[in-house]
């Protein structure tokens, strides 16, 4: 079973890995809501109740959330200023990272205060019967006009104000869907000659990168692409089952294209998902 | 005093109704014996005319009743004139079922991105707003009251004051629903979790914006 | 007992809230001081620990409050629990509100990291926080109630320890920033910028791994 169809039952989302993925990617769900640690729970129960260790899913699985926690973290950083994070020094991160950490820590530990005091006050009641009638005087009629309309246009100004956009703009995710690289990748496939995985991605940013490379590892499981990377750090030739122009596996010099070899350009397929969150 | 007359004296003291004495031995697990001892403790502590709090025996059993010495000052304190001021919530809540009326709870609450029960339950109490009917898909629906456009000095809804000076992009020409709503969503307004305000109805103000 | 104190008395046994000495003292038209010398005489006629009653200080002001060792007695009265208690979820959030108010929802969602929706909705619902106006963005503020107060068996929120209390020692918090910076390193290529291509290869052990 691949990560992608992993079922989650989670607080924010229910549903599979790759929808809940997808759903991130458009900003439908958003990743400060939601539990990593969730997430990781729900892959290690899959894990146990399948018995067996899956070493390629397992990797896929990582790689996918190492990037989720790197995406959340920046994004916990991110302050109401959008180059905030961008311009961080690993100092300055550190430092806010740090700030973070004893934020969480301190209202974890006052929590816990809190608790212990409301656990003190059992068997604390207070008398909820209301006052006899006789003693509440009747409330007198509100006065014509003493209240200022201008309090109701104001409050609609005020609802009518947009927020300023925290969006994800800042981590520049266009809007790309596996589906979409789908069939850019079939296309590609359907001219009938083999192609780089450069070729692929020429002029694309970073995140249509990492999509494709996912689409590519998807074709790939569907039998409906070969690919093969002759040399480290050469670059990732792919094409339809047997039409590769070389003979031999399609690891090349058994190195995986996936798995840290470079490609063209020195950034190696797994470094660019990672890279998903610049 | 004794533990049985403790606890008598903690029921009475919560109860809102008079208590018989087979309720409060069934309650503090005593025999009905016990529970007179304890009243006859309690009469003692309590003796009239000398405490603010009397125990008085009445149809329905015992109870707990202020000294009708302090009547005058009691009356002060519960009559203390409510605030005739909205609170934010009750300001935003009625400012919206006046523009955009007849509105529905759960397009309140996604434009104010807030549960707005509490908000909307005052202002029916207070009757500046009252219910319209309900939508086609069957949540309660408000409009303003009569009382209403009298508190707010307005002769008619059409004197409500035109929102535009108040409006951070007056330039806009969409239909001030549909950016209200917009606003709203931006502001994290369907985070209300389905079940906060029934019914949910995530088309209706899709099918309204169209009237 | 004076009639200053059995009119005090009668009105908290009558007031729903806590009343302030100035709450009291105006209604029950005497001097603060005198007000103060009666709610002493209360005290004293309440002592902690021996009646079904007990004279508190919460949420700024005096009320009575039943007697703990009368809960068992008074949940079979009146069936009903006293509170609720506070899942992790909502003492957290509630904590955050208590320290940091007024504070939004995206604040409280930043700090916990996670979802605050629904136990900000249940704390709301159970009155524990409420809206405080909004912030500058738009966002609903919220703030502790009364209510809290009273629950927590708070005087005010003063009462409440200096929160940088929990905070680690400057050694660990040392420790703490050398190993972020350690993991920052080890992460090395990732913190660049967009754009530029990153020179190290991060992902790299993790996918070896697949091999």
């Amino acid at each position: 079973m691949s990560v992608a169809t992993l079922d989650l039952d989670l607080d924010v989302f229910s549903g599979p890995f790759d929808l809940l993925l997808t759903l991130i990617l458009r900003e439908e769900v958003d990743l400060l809501e939601l539990s990593l640690a969730d997430v990781v729970l729900a892959y290690l129960d899959h894990l146990e109740a399948r018995d067996e260790l899956d070493l390629e899913t397992t990797t896929e699985f990582i790689v996918l959330l190492a990037a989720l926690l790197e995406l959340k973290s920046k994004l916990m950083l991110a302050g109401e200023h959008e180059d905030e994070l961008i311009d961080m020094e690993p100092e300055q991160a550190a430092e806010e990272l740090l700030a973070r950490m004893l934020d969480a820590r301190r209202y974890r530990a006052a929590a816990g205060h809190l608790r212990e005091l409301l656990a003190a006050e059992h068997g604390v009641r207070f008398r909820e019967a209301p006052p006899p009638a006789h003693l509440r005087r009747t409330q007198l009629e509100p006065e014509e006009a003493s209240q200022d309309p201008t309090a109701l246009g104001q409050a609609i100004g005020r609802l009518l104000a947009l927020p300023p956009t925290i969006s994800l703009r800042h981590i520049a995710i266009p809007r790309v869907s596996v589906a979409e690289r789908l069939g850019h990748l079939r296309r590609l496939l359907a001219r009938g000659a083999s192609f780089t995985f450069d070729e692929a991605v020429r002029g694309a940013d970073r995140m249509t990168v990492a999509v494709t490379l996912f689409a590519l590892l998807e074709l790939y499981k569907r039998g409906e692409v070969d690919w093969r990377q002759s040399e480290s750090f050469g670059e990732i030739d792919i094409g339809a089952p047997g039409r590769l122009a070389q003979n031999g596996t399609p690891w090349g010099n058994g190195t995986h294209p996936g798995a840290g070899a470079h490609s063209g350009n020195g950034t190696p397929p797994a470094q660019r998902l990672a890279a998903v969150a610049p | 005093m004794s533990e049985a007359a403790r606890t008598v004296e903690a029921l009475l003291f919560l109860s809102p109704d008079p208590l018989s004495v087979a309720e409060l031995a069934q309650a503090a697990q005593l025999g009905e014996p016990q529970v007179r001892e304890a009243l006859a403790t309690l009469a003692e502590r309590y003796p009239a005319g000398e405490r603010g709090i009397v125990l008085r025996e009445l149809a329905g059993g015992h109870t707990f009743a202020s000294d009708p010495a302090s009547e005058d000052a009691a009356r002060r304190l519960l009559s203390r004139p409510r605030t005739a001021t909205l609170s934010p919530a009750q300001a935003e809540t009625l400012a919206i079922v006046a523009y955009l009326q007849p509105v529905s709870r759960p397009e309140i609450t996604r434009i104010r991105g807030v549960s707005t029960d509490s908000a909307t339950i005052t202002l029916l109490e207070r009757g500046l707003i009252e219910e319209a009917g309900r939508s086609e898909f069957g949540a309660v629906l408000f409009r303003t009251s009569t009382l209403f456009l009298k508190l707010f000095g307005l002769g008619s809804l059409d004197q409500l004051p035109d929102v535009s000076q108040w409006d951070p992009t007056p330039e806009e020409q969409t239909q001030l629903r549909e950016r209200l709503l917009r606003a709203g969503d931006a502001r994290g307004g369907n985070a209300a979790p389905p079940g906060a305000d029934a019914p949910d109805e995530p088309a209706e103000s899709l099918a309204r914006t169209g009237d």
